[in-house]
């Protein structure tokens, strides 16, 4: 059937398509008559955190052998070149829009130009929710990715375990206020602190802003605030040059015994579980939520259902000296990747509904 | 031996030479005249491989030459003292004068000492005083004109091309310089030299070879069967006997109303470092000439007035009535012009077209056009000031850059005379300008002292001082040591007090 | 005969022409307006819909967010001044209007005056400090560059834009098109002609481009450089402070890092559209043709599929022989 | 008494005083030290911390990080030249040279000397647009700028630095400290000295001051521009190479955005350190100076807690204040 809003979708240069596939609906059934679909997908930055979500979306296209994706992505997220690319993109008619819409307010009117032209408002939000946050006037009803809130919370929690650290540990946690005002950064930090304050009272939580881009500038930073706070017991930063200065400074021995919470590491995190350095992580597998995305809009696209509204749940997961070598193989190699993840993704595809959860979910609250 | 045969230049629709012929030999002085305009900077500088000819051919020692360059050319021992400073201001008197050919210590270390030592022969040759560690851009005009003359010389050239090498130069710098082009003369130099002073050339030179309108008019004259009438009817052509008529009595009999109070007043006036107590009244009409040598304080006085410079002590009344002016833009709209001798860097806005170099005072520090420019009133403005000074320009909207020296020289007056000012401060307004101009000029500058302005001047020219001052102030490190009246101003007379501080 | 009889030889006649100024100025856009029409039909020739509506309208929207702050770059560049605090000063004011209309819930209007007040503001503070310490313009932005991209932080406490009143007529008027043309692409148009005349026709275009040709002749000619500069540096203030409020009339939100890079972008498309660093002369609508061919690169990307990682790659080869055509153009224009 | 006796005795036997210079070249610097020093006293005295090994060592590496490369810039701005493309050799020659040793084994040395040998390409590259087109390399770089950080995209996939062989004496040896310093810091100094040393003391360095002091005398002089161009350039790739190379030697690892914003933090450091962006002449040493300043001035800011919001500001007050004093210092020694 159609999308539960496919009706009323009116006269756009999208729409013939829309008609063709709801017309097409009953035949898209087997794998030999697969329809055709266009989907298009936008990314605000390119980092090995999106990245891997890019490789994610191109390995549910190459796995389908019917979508064909017009993919784009701008180098910084400013608002503006990405906007503009979406909306130069939307002119093809996709019959799918896959957006994270980092800097939000540059997107809130293309969003409402999707929501008329792409048939059935098949458009996911993925890893940047915000374009479905509460309150938005935005017509985003699906976002696919782990809450940042909830991965921060993990992340210190699975620090704080291994480091058996409890509420009578005394000392100050680092926490980096790394590109403020950026939200997925700042609900990491805010969850962060949330389990702070729960587990470690007698902590006291020394905030600073570091540099998100200039890793000498950032270490520079963490290497005064190690020095500023020689009781530090456990450090915790959103960007990837926070992970960089922290690694650092473990594997040149100069944040002690800091215990360290690592969000997303990269590939210098994970070798600094593998060494020991640094007891574990926490990863928000980025990779699922391109998949799931490009499945999801594909099979709306094709009339197979949309996908259900609200937050579809990506997970977060634990990396620690168990699992340590099976991610940094994933990190060799896109096809390691998609080894690690796909099971991953295809279990959440399993079970859709049990993976969806209100949107406000998704939000620290 | 060197020759040039049959050289054209154009530049765009301007045909700056059209078909000359020179030579120049060893041991000869061989200058070269014209009007300004007339293609002699045009001609030298393709001499010297600064530009490249549009047609015609370079022979040096009868082999065919093209240089690349202006330093390829002093490589090969043409070397160029070109009328417009090319200095390096940041850099200092001895990197200007080594640049390209410092002496290495080690292969890779410049030689400071070894440039000291190698320039002494031509500081002792051209009596440099000043500093030539200091960066040229400090020093005065006539300085940078010394720092460009050594810097020739110190390429022992066998030929030497010197295009208005003394326009800023103090009549002692002239002399010794003329002493050194006799001295390279016999060392077998064969010498180009460029002038408006016509009695330097004939002072000097062996031959000379006049231009006009880009054309040899006399070829390679001997100096003796030429007179000084003669070389300037071959430069102006017809245009001469207008030139004497209207010029040859250099000093119409003027009144000057000295019952009237003054009208610029300055009443014990010293500048920190500069001047000590200087007291001066001009009156309406009156050209009062202030002489002194580079550093006693004749330009710290223009500056005052012009509001770049603060008095230490005393009082200053403009012709107007208002006191000493605290900046520029005051200064002119109290009717304050200065004419700097420096119109490269002070003076002119070399890219910009000459209507708009007339224009910019008129039009923006006094507001006369409205908030609105237009092109109309600007071009206009540009034809009065060609048609009464003679500017030779293609169009007003050429840029100024593209004038011949003395042309640009005209231009900077007018910009200035435009303003119609009540008290006009001229250094050097006559530089570089050929004789028939200077005359004109001189008979503005008269001209407008008539119409009531305050004209004070100043020049390294003592000869054009004494022509046209009422009176004359000398100046010695920074005293005023007495005034020579009308009848008492000589060349020589003038010579000897700004270098002693003595008046005879 | 007269004495002129030489000059005026030379002289040729000399007819009232601006011809010479007039065609330099041509020129002086041709090749950035060559540059635009050559990607432009590369681009719309293999894929038409680059054509359509909503396309031209995102890249004329993207491009005037730029060029309206370029216009006031080029009046610095013609001074031989660079200007680096602009992202700082349109994201303050983005935010400054903001936060007034949401949490303050002061009229839109109001707070879009108030915020283009900070714009001359913050843009009249760097030609004081710049004026004060006898410093370049570049030196004092380095540092107000940073001042004012904390300002932000500040003003946003690290949140995004509140919620707006997006019904108000200020939002649907400066945020929507109007015939058939985004409202901000009439800003540019309408104030690029008016600082094109006040460039080329205006005393204060004459002071601008006389310190940028000769600063020490144009101080000897009265010309108040320290005021000019002031007042350039206020109205390139407000030309960002416009460009900030306009954003937020069709964005209706905002996040802190809003304008971040944008002073790049800008000198960028000052210089791409023919405005040379040496002063003296300014294109200012070589600013806009400057910032619409950047905006047709972004287009261009997405139209011939580039690879996003290829992106940057291709933006760049794309800039360079834009100015290097350019470049050449000119030089074949200055010798003939 | 003849009109040269005069002269003559004024003259004087004209001593062999560089006093003049020296105290010029002195007085250059002596802006920017002043304010140094004040800046680490400021923070130094209120928090004795501040002077702990770590912390001088980290911030001698950020700074040795960003001087490096402003060393090059220096040569630069001396050709009143500016080069924006140096973020993005910085990029490529860290990703260059970790992809070497990461993904395709090569020995460490040899992977860092083919990342040296790509910066001096892509300087080269920048050299012969510039002169090719006959444009300021602000121009090229414009291109180049996004053209390089294009190849750290391609270069990288996107991906953070692979594995790499951390235990080579390469990453022990340059990543680490000598003498107490970070190796890094010796090689700022000592390449600092042997660039003052070509700047002040070498026909580079005066063909390049020269160039910079009046362009038109310099092609006049015969010097050849273009060429002094192009090697100043490819200095400034190698530097910005070689600065790329000892961070991923103390990094050991980096993620694509490295480098991104450099561009700006060096022509920072050059012009607090007190090179003017008038040409003719440049203070290596005090491009050092600069990037000390600004690296302390981010260790201040950790050391008085200042709220990260207002992080920003304080720096643009403090970069405002450093920059003003030394404007101020400099025209005062110009007066006396
Ligand atoms: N760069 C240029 N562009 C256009 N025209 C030029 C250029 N240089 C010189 N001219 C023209 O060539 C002609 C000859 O100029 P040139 O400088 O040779 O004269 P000159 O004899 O040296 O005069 P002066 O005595 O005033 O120095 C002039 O009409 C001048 O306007
Ligand atoms: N402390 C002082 N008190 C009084 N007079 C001084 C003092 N120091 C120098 N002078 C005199 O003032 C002159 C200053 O030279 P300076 O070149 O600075 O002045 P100027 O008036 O601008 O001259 P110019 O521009 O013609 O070179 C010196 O010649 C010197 O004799
Ligand atoms: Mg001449
Ligand atoms: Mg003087």
């Amino acid at each position: 059937g159609c999308g539960s809003s496919g009706g009323d979708s009116t006269a756009t240069s999208g729409t013939s398509a829309a008609s063709t596939s709801a017309a097409g609906t009953s035949a898209a059934t087997t794998e030999a008559a697969k329809k055709d679909v266009n989907l298009a997908m936008v990314m605000s930055f390119q980092i090995p955190y999106f990245i891997a979500a890019q490789h994610g979306a191109e390995k549910a296209v190459a796995d389908d052998g019917a979508i064909k994706l017009a993919l784009q992505a701008a180098e910084a997220p400013t608002g503006v070149k990405e906007v503009q690319m979406a909306e130069n993109l939307l002119v093809d008619g996709p019959q799918g829009f896959a957006v994270n819409p980092c800097v939000l307010p540059a997107w809130s009117k293309v969003l409402k130009r999707m929501e008329t032209e792409v048939p059935d408002n098949n458009v996911i939000a993925f890893s940047c929710k915000q374009a479905a946050a509460p309150g938005q006037t935005s017509p985003v009803r699906t976002f696919v990715g782990a809450s940042d809130a909830k991965s921060g919370e993990e992340a210190i929690t699975l620090a704080i375990d291994k480091a058996k650290l409890d509420a009578s540990t005394k000392g100050t946690a680092l926490v980096s206020e790394c590109a403020k005002g950026t939200p997925i950064l700042d609900e990491r930090v805010a969850g962060a602190e949330k389990v702070l304050k729960q587990r470690l009272p007698n902590v006291k939580i020394v905030n600073f802003t570091t540099d998100p881009a200039d890793a000498s500038k950032n270490l520079s930073t963490w290497s005064s605030v190690v020095q500023d706070n020689p009781d530090a017991v456990i450090a915790f930063g959103p960007c990837d040059s926070d992970t960089g200065s922290i690694v650092t400074l473990k594997n040149k021995g100069s944040a002690g015994d800091v215990a360290v919470a690592l969000l997303d590491p990269t590939e210098a995190g994970l070798q600094a579980i593998k060494s020991g350095k640094v007891t574990g992580g926490v990863s928000t597998a980025p990779w699922i939520a391109g998949f799931v995305t490009i499945d999801l809009l594909a099979k709306a696209a094709r009339g197979e259902g949309a996908a259900p509204e609200g937050w579809i749940d990506t997970g977060t997961y634990p990396v620690t000296e168990q699992n340590i070598d099976e991610y940094l193989q994933a990190a060799g190699s896109p096809d390691a990747q998609s080894a690690l993840f796909q099971p991953m993704a295809e279990k959440i595809l399993g079970d859709l509904q049990g993976n969806t959860h209100p949107l406000d979910d998704s939000f620290p609250n | 031996m060197y020759s040039a045969r049959d050289i054209t230049k154009r530049y765009g629709g301007v045909q700056a030479l059209a078909g000359a012929t020179f030579e120049v030999d060893p041991g000869e002085v061989h200058a070269l005249l014209g009007a300004n305009g007339a293609g002699k900077s045009t001609l030298v500088k393709i001499l010297a491989g600064g530009e490249r000819p549009t047609s015609g051919t370079l022979r040096l020692d009868g082999a065919p030459t093209a240089f690349k360059s202006v330093e390829d050319a002093a490589r090969r021992g043409v070397a160029l003292v070109s009328q417009e400073l090319n200095l390096f201001p940041a850099l200092d008197g001895l990197h200007n004068l080594f640049l390209m050919r410092e002496p290495v210590s080690g292969h890779v270390a410049i030689s400071r000492r070894g440039m000291r030592e190698r320039a002494q022969r031509v500081v002792r040759q051209l009596g440099l005083a000043f500093d030539l560690e200091r960066p040229v851009g400090e020093l005065a005009l006539g300085e940078q004109q010394l720092v460009e003359i050594a810097r020739a010389l110190l390429g022992d050239p066998r030929i030497l091309i010197l295009d208005e090498p003394t326009s800023a130069l103090s009549a002692d710098e002239t002399a010794r310089l003329l002493g050194v082009i006799r001295s390279l003369r016999e060392h077998g130099v064969g010498i180009v030299f460029v002038s408006h002073f016509l009695e330097d050339v004939f002072e000097v030179a062996d031959a000379v070879t006049i231009l006009r309108g880009g054309r040899v008019v006399v070829a390679r004259r001997p100096v003796g069967e030429l007179t000084v009438a003669a070389a300037v009817d071959g430069m102006l052509g017809e245009a001469a006997a207008a030139v004497r008529s209207g010029a040859s009595p250099p000093q119409v009999e003027r009144t000057i109303d000295r019952r009237d109070e003054a009208a610029l007043r300055l009443a014990d006036v010293s500048i920190r470092r500069k001047v000590r107590g200087v007291t001066l009244d001009a009156h309406p009409g009156e050209i009062v000439g202030l002489a002194g040598l580079e550093g006693s304080g004749v330009q710290a006085i223009l500056r005052m007035l012009f509001g770049v410079e603060r008095p230490m002590g005393g009082r200053v009344v403009l012709p107007g009535g208002g006191p000493c002016p605290r900046g520029i833009a005051e200064a002119i709209r109290a009717g304050v012009a200065f004419v700097p001798a420096d119109r490269k860097q002070t003076g002119l806005h070399l890219e910009k077209p000459i209507a708009e170099n007339i224009s910019l005072v008129s039009s923006c520090a006094l507001r006369r056009d409205g908030l609105v420019i237009r092109n109309g009133p600007m071009a206009q403005r540009a034809e009065t000031w060609r048609d009464r000074l003679r500017v030779a320009m293609a169009s007003p909207w050429a840029p100024v850059g593209a004038l011949s020296g003395g042309n640009q020289q005209k231009v900077l007056f007018a910009k200035w005379l435009e303003t119609g000012p009540s008290l006009m401060l001229l250094d050097d307004p006559t530089r570089g300008v050929d004789v028939g101009a200077k005359a004109e000029m001189q008979g503005v500058i008269r001209s407008i002292a008539e119409g009531g302005t305050v004209v004070l001047y100043t020049s390294s020219d003592l000869q054009e001082m004494a022509a046209l001052c009422d009176r004359v102030l000398v100046f010695y490190q920074g005293d005023v040591m007495g005034e020579l009246g009308r009848d008492e101003l000589s060349e020589h007379g003038l010579l000897q007090a700004v270098t002693t501080g003595e008046l005879v | 005969m007269s004495p002129t009889a030489d000059a005026a030889k030379v002289a040729a006649p000399s007819a009232p022409q601006d011809g010479r100024w007039r065609r330099s100025v041509r020129l002086q856009e041709l090749g950035p307006l060559l540059g635009l029409v050559a990607i432009v039909l590369v681009i719309g020739v293999t894929h038409s819909r680059f054509f359509s509506d909503t396309v031209i309208m995102s890249n004329v929207r993207t491009a005037s967010v730029v060029a309206i702050i370029a216009f006031g770059i080029v009046f610095l560049l013609a001074m031989t001044e660079i200007d680096l605090s602009v992202g700082g000063i349109y994201g303050v004011c983005f935010y400054l209007a903001a936060k007034l209309m949401g949490d303050s819930s002061v009229d839109p209007y109001l707070a879009a005056v108030i915020a283009l007040a900070a714009g001359v503001a913050m843009g009249a503070f760097n030609g004081v400090a710049a004026n004060a310490f006898r410093v370049p313009v570049i030196i004092v932005t380095l540092g107000t560059f940073s001042l004012y991209r904390g300002l932000v932080s500040v003003i946003s406490g690290g949140e995004a834009t509140p919620t707006l009143p997006v019904d108000s007529s200020f939002f649907t008027t400066f945020g929507g098109d109007w015939l058939g043309i985004p409202v901000i692409g009439w800003f540019a148009v309408v104030i690029g002609a008016v600082l094109t005349f006040v460039m080329q026709k205006t005393r204060f275009g004459v002071m601008v481009r006389a310190v940028g040709s000769n600063r020490e002749a144009a101080r000897f000619s009265g010309i108040p450089s320290g005021r000019v500069r002031l007042y350039a540096l206020m109205l390139t203030g407000l030309l960002a402070a416009l460009s900030g409020v306009l954003s937020l009339a069709y964005f209706e939100a905002g996040d802190p890092s809003i304008g971040r890079g944008l002073e790049l972008n800008v000198i960028a498309a000052a210089i791409i559209g023919g405005t040379s660093l040496s002063g003296g002369t300014g294109s200012v609508p070589g600013a806009l043709i400057g910032a619409l061919i950047v905006a047709a690169i972004t287009s261009g990307l997405v139209f011939f599929k580039v690879d996003p990682l290829w992106g940057d790659v291709v933006t760049g080869i794309v800039i360079l022989v834009a100015v290097g055509i350019a470049g050449l153009l000119r030089r074949q224009a200055a010798r003939t």
